[in-house]
């Protein structure tokens, strides 16, 4: 069989993308908490330690804050670390770290010094894992001046959005949806690098535009699938550069269809979908033949139970009800 | 109706319904659909125009003999005979 | 009174601790003030002989003078310095133009009970149309783009259909309709359904129709099928319109575009305008008619625009079934393939009897199989009824 | 022996002239701030002079500093001109960081000074950061990361002294312990009041000086940076200091008397190190008065520099929040 047919999984996509990396560039090393012997807490870093040893997949202890700002310093001083927080409910321990220092020293130092760090962070619920491991706060950070925030939703994203990353000289944020690891998707040869500017119409329509991003693409595409046997056509777009946001795409998909649904894991209040809406509002208002909805996380810390966490979370019914809503109201 | 007259006449209401073709080359005994690419429509019409032209009623029963230009020029020279003897 | 942290605003004067005429120097405290966070020491910068005191308990606002500090011949000198006058910075170049124009103004003031949709309300300002006269479709019985643009009077006339025969470039014409087909292609999600009907009944039907009519009148199976289909789409109106930007309108009548391929090459569907109405004998005339016209030249641009639905018919000597493109921007195209002698069962029976099969392409941003399986069922229905035709 | 002070006349002329040089210039900046040139929150190092002084002349121009929100002594110590700093303080465009920083955002990449940094604790994260870049790129480089007692109390200095500690990076702690946290003593904050305690329960070298006497806090430095240089890992020197002034600008110092204040004004840094000069016949009062004057002469053309300074133009407000590049 060749490599190039070869289907991959997001996880695998995730781990080869860090391998090229370190082998790519001496300056890059790991930073993280059970990254080295361990493995990964989603065994996206298996093996890289056999492979590259323990002065570049660095094992940290449980000190996000220290070893994020080690990250920042490291990457101040002239490295290309890649650091990753096993869960975005744990990045909060370092937020310090990043709203306060990577965010705010090249423009505070006048452009003397740039914060050329990558932080991989898993995010997202539907692992039954409960209030403290499962929220999608990647909204907060796309509030940040300073950032730029990734979410690959597909496996190629996933494969290639990280050199991108390295290359950029700020510091940027990839938030890898828990749910994603397992998908597997052919990988087409023929792409070998994706911009981290834009967002990507994944599916083409022109009844309703469903904007997503990570899980939340997935779960949009589902919704389309089922609107079409509907005969309503909705197209897909994935968000995948939460800051800055891609506001061309978004409104121009709005003058095509006048219709949008958008999705977000998140809470509604002070939301993602609430800046997109809001830009939408600002910008597209006369494009819009009807108001805007939004499918968000239900406001609850997320519930362990199966049922309940399900509920909490948008589902693809949820968003085709959303459009259906907008296409065809009653 | 004569064999020379009835071959104009063909050659006429052909002419105008496929005036790419040239109904001159046509041989005697093809199949005039085939030949001149006709479907159902435009046989129609070359019948409807033969019946115009004729006053000559064709049932569709008979169709199948206007098929050829010589079976069209026989069955036009017999169907006037015909209604000859039973018009007097 | 100096300004002695970000956030304050004024100080009130507490205590002097030197007198007026007093010599002070650099560094000195020479008074206390109470702020919100306490009493602070004010210290002095200046050399001199200070006078002219603010009274104690006075509220001053920062940058105030509170004394005077005289240096030897010169002009006094405040005591606390003057305030400053704000930093000169350069004026912002003129911005990028405002992210919201204000919307084009409407026709009139909408009555605030009719909801109008931003889009529909700059599209009615456009056509001059008062969108709060008209009935809405959209969410909350908002008025729409869609709902604007079928008020709207009669659209401009449909993009270039192809020219009569006598002038046809076939290479024009291949043009056009590759065009036409990419567009569809791209642009049209189809869908595609079909069914095989009996149509034993009805071709008896016909032949003893034809047996009573002389030859003109006689009837082809292709005006059943047409007629059919015009009468199944009064039943099905979803498939009988056309879709542009996503929005989709339907026909002000039922214009069959009757698709006839033309003799080396090329393809026109001119319209028959409301074929649902027409009789079967008239139905009959108007396609022999444009069949000859097409193919001899002379058809009328007027009757190659706008139609509402496509009917194509392979006829007899085509093949079994058609899976046929969509014209845009139409939503809709039935075909039907060539009447087949073909085993059927009836009342438990296998019998030959002759058969077509009808296939639909359509629009799915407009319509779901379900409707499209409603159309294909009427056909055969109507078509089991040849009389009623 | 490396660890030993120069006591040559020309170097310990040089230790007053800096201290010196930081004490004028900040008694400069309050004047600037009364008069509301210098703008938001300015902290005052006064009464802290030996520290930075002493530190970071045990410094090479390959080692690196973080510094906290109260660096007018580091930022000066480690040369950077009183013209950028002041421009930067009047948030000139020739200011250090162009106006973006202002007092507690001191920046400058050429003598790799990684900032004044305003979140009490903040910078040890980062200074571990410079050393773990700086070990495994080879550089035999030392990382000076000053703090106060109050960076104590916050859970980034445990985990950053712990972090340094497992990987053994170049870095000197170096505690400014002013007794205060804004207006929290020591003892009301800390549970255990010997901070040098504290690091080695992370088996970090821990000593700890009188941070009012220059040479005590040079020879410390020097001998800790040397131990650090010879890969040793990191060391923490606590520096027992104390603030005259208040905190930042606005402060009634209700937390602590008069009485205390004078008390430690008495053991100054200058003053004690003047005095000692004297005795010991290494310093006359024509001394004095010469390096005041430069000093005066320094400030002024720094005040005139920043003065004419340019505003930043508006347009430029958002350059720098996205880097194009990094800088080389």
């Amino acid at each position: 069989m060749s490599e190039a047919a070869a289907t991959l999984t997001y996880r695998e996509a995730c781990k080869q993308a860090l391998r090229d990396a370190l082998k790519a560039d001496p300056r890059t090393f790991l930073m993280g908490e059970d990254i080295g012997r361990y493995g990964g807490c989603y065994a996206v870093t298996k093996g890289l330690l056999e492979e590259f040893g323990e002065e570049r997949i660095r094992d940290t202890p449980l000190s996000e804050s220290a070893y994020v700002g080690a990250g920042i310093g490291a990457a101040m001083a002239g490295m290309r670390p890649i650091v990753e927080i096993m869960t975005v409910n744990f990045s909060l321990l370092a937020l310090d770290q990043i709203v306060n220092n990577a965010a705010t020293i090249p423009h505070m130092s006048g452009g003397q010094f740039a914060v050329p760090l990558v932080i991989r962070i898993a995010t997202g619920g539907g692992r039954r894992v409960a209030a403290q491991h499962s929220h999608s706060l990647e909204g907060w950070y796309a509030h940040i001046p300073g950032l730029r925030v990734l979410a690959p939703a597909t496996v190629e994203d996933a494969r290639w959005m990280l050199a991108a990353a390295l290359v950029d000289p700020n510091p940027v944020l990839i938030f890898e949806h828990i749910m994603l690891y397992n998908v597997e998707a052919p990988l087409d040869p023929a792409v070998t690098a994706v911009d981290i500017a834009h967002a990507k119409i994944r599916r083409a329509g022109s009844g309703v535009t469903l904007i997503g991003y990570g899980n939340g693409l997935v779960k949009a595409l589902a919704a389309a699938e089922q609107l079409a046997g509907e005969g309503v056509d909705a197209e897909v777009i994935d968000l995948r550069v939460l800051r800055p946001l891609d506001t061309p795409t978004i409104l121009a998909s709005v003058v095509k269809t006048r219709r949008v649904v958008i999705v977000d894991e998140g809470w509604r209040s002070g939301s993602l979908s609430a800046e997109i809406g809001m830009r939408i509002a600002e910008q597209g208002f006369f494009d819009l033949d009807a108001p805007l909805r939004r499918v968000c996380g239900r406001e609850v810390p997320m519930p362990y139970a199966p049922h309940l966490e399900d509920a909490a979370l948008p589902q693809p019914a949820d968003i085709a009800a959303a459009a259906r809503s907008l296409v065809r109201p009653t | 109706m004569t064999e020379t007259d009835s071959k104009i006449l063909i050659f006429e209401i052909l002419s105008d319904l496929a005036p790419e073709a040239d109904p001159a080359t046509l041989a005697g005994d093809a199949d005039l659909r085939e030949e001149l690419d006709l479907d159902s429509m435009d046989f129609m019409n070359f019948v409807v125009a033969l019946h115009e032209r004729t006053g000559i009623d064709i049932p569709e029963a008979d169709y199948g003999e206007l098929r050829t230009r010589d079976g069209a020029v026989a069955y036009l020279a017999r169907a006037t005979q015909s209604a000859g003897e039973r018009h007097g | 009174m100096p300004a002695l942290g970000a956030d304050m605003e004024s100080g009130t004067l507490a205590e002097w601790l030197v007198k007026p005429g007093d010599r002070v120097k650099r560094g000195d405290v020479v008074a206390v003030v109470e702020t919100q966070k306490g009493a602070i020491e004010v210290e002095i910068f200046e050399e001199g002989v200070i006078s002219e005191f603010v009274p104690v308990g006075t509220e001053v606002p920062v940058g105030s003078v509170l004394a005077y500090v005289g240096g030897g011949a010169g002009p006094r000198a405040a005591a606390a310095p003057p305030i400053p006058k704000p930093p000169t910075i350069p004026p912002p170049k003129p911005s990028a133009p405002p992210l919201i124009t204000a919307a084009p103004p409407s026709a009139a003031a909408p009555s605030a009970a009719v909801k109008i949709t931003p889009v529909a309300r700059r599209r009615a300002a456009e056509l001059g149309i008062d969108a709060t006269a008209l009935k809405g479709t959209g969410v909350d019985g908002s008025v729409t783009l869609a709902d604007v643009e079928a008020a709207a009077p009669a659209a401009p006339p449909a993009p270039a259909a192809p020219k009569p025969r006598a002038g046809f470039d076939p290479a024009e014409m291949r043009k056009a309709i590759a065009a036409a087909m990419v567009r569809a292609k791209r642009e049209i999600p189809h869908y595609y359904l079909s069914h095989t009907i009996d149509l034993g009944a009805a071709l008896a039907w016909l032949e003893h129709f034809n047996a009573a009519q002389a030859v003109p009148q006689r009837l082809l199976p292709a005006a059943l099928l047409l007629k059919a289909s015009a009468l199944a789409l009064r039943e099905v109106p979803q498939l009988n319109g056309t879709c542009t930007d996503g929005v989709f309108r339907q026909g002000d009548g039922i214009h069959a575009g009757w698709a006839i391929s033309l003799r080396g090459g090329g393809l026109v569907a001119p319209a028959i305008r409301d074929a649902d109405q027409r009789p079967l004998a008239d139905l009959m005339a108007a396609m022999r008619d444009l069949v000859q016209r097409a193919r001899s030249g002379g058809l009328r641009a007027s009757e190659l625009s706008s139609p509402t639905v496509t009917v194509t018919s392979l006829g007899e000597r085509g093949a079994e079934s058609v899976t046929a493109i969509i014209y845009p921007p139409q939503v809709a195209i039935i075909g039907f393939g060539t009447i087949l002698t073909r085993p059927w069962v009836v009342d438990g029976a296998v019998v030959a009897r002759p058969v077509v099969t009808v296939s639909l392409a359509a629009d799915h941003r407009v319509t779901d199989g379900h409707i499209g399986a409603r159309l294909l069922s009427t056909i055969e229905h109507l078509l089991q009824e040849p009389a009623t035709l | 022996m490396t660890d030993k002070v120069r006591l040559d006349r020309a170097y310990l002329h040089h230790l007053l002239r800096q201290m010196i040089r930081i004490r004028r210039f900040e008694a400069k900046c309050v004047e600037l701030y009364q008069a509301q040139k210098i703008l938001g929150f300015l902290h005052l190092y006064d009464g802290e002079e030996a520290v930075s002084v002493g530190v970071i002349e045990t410094l090479g121009p390959g080692d690196a500093i973080v510094a906290t929100y109260r660096e007018h002594g580091q930022a000066i110590a480690r040369g950077i001109g009183m013209d950028r700093l002041m421009a930067e303080m009047l948030g000139k465009q020739e200011g250090c960081c162009r106006g973006r920083g202002g007092s507690m955002h001191i920046f400058d990449r050429k003598s790799r000074f990684y900032g004044g940094n305003a979140i009490v604790g903040g910078g040890l994260p980062l200074a571990v950061g410079v050393a773990l870049a700086d070990k495994m790129a080879g550089r035999n480089s030392v990382t000076a990361c000053f703090f106060g007692d109050g960076a104590v109390d916050e859970g980034e200095f445990h985990e950053s002294l712990n972090l340094a500690a497992i990987w053994q990076l170049p870095v000197l702690f170096v505690c400014e312990n002013n007794l205060y946290s804004m207006g929290m003593a020591l003892e009301r904050a800390e549970a255990e009041t010997d901070l040098g305690r504290k690091a080695s329960s992370y088996r970090i070298a821990a000593a700890s000086v009188d941070g009012m006497d220059i040479i005590a806090v040079e020879a410390a430095a020097r001998h800790a940076v040397a131990q650090i240089r010879a890969g040793n890992g990191p060391h923490f020197l606590e520096c027992r200091t104390y603030r005259f002034r208040a905190h930042s600008m606005y402060d009634a110092q209700q937390y602590r008397t008069r009485e205390e204040v004078e008390t430690w004004r008495k053991k100054g840094p200058i003053v004690r190190f003047q005095s000692w000069l004297r005795d010991n016949g290494l310093l006359q009062d024509d001394d004095i008065r010469q390096i005041e004057t430069e000093a005066d002469a320094e400030i002024g053309a720094a005040v005139a520099f920043a003065e004419a300074g340019t505003p930043e133009p508006v347009e430029e407000l958002e350059r720098f929040v996205m880097m194009t590049e990094v800088p080389a």
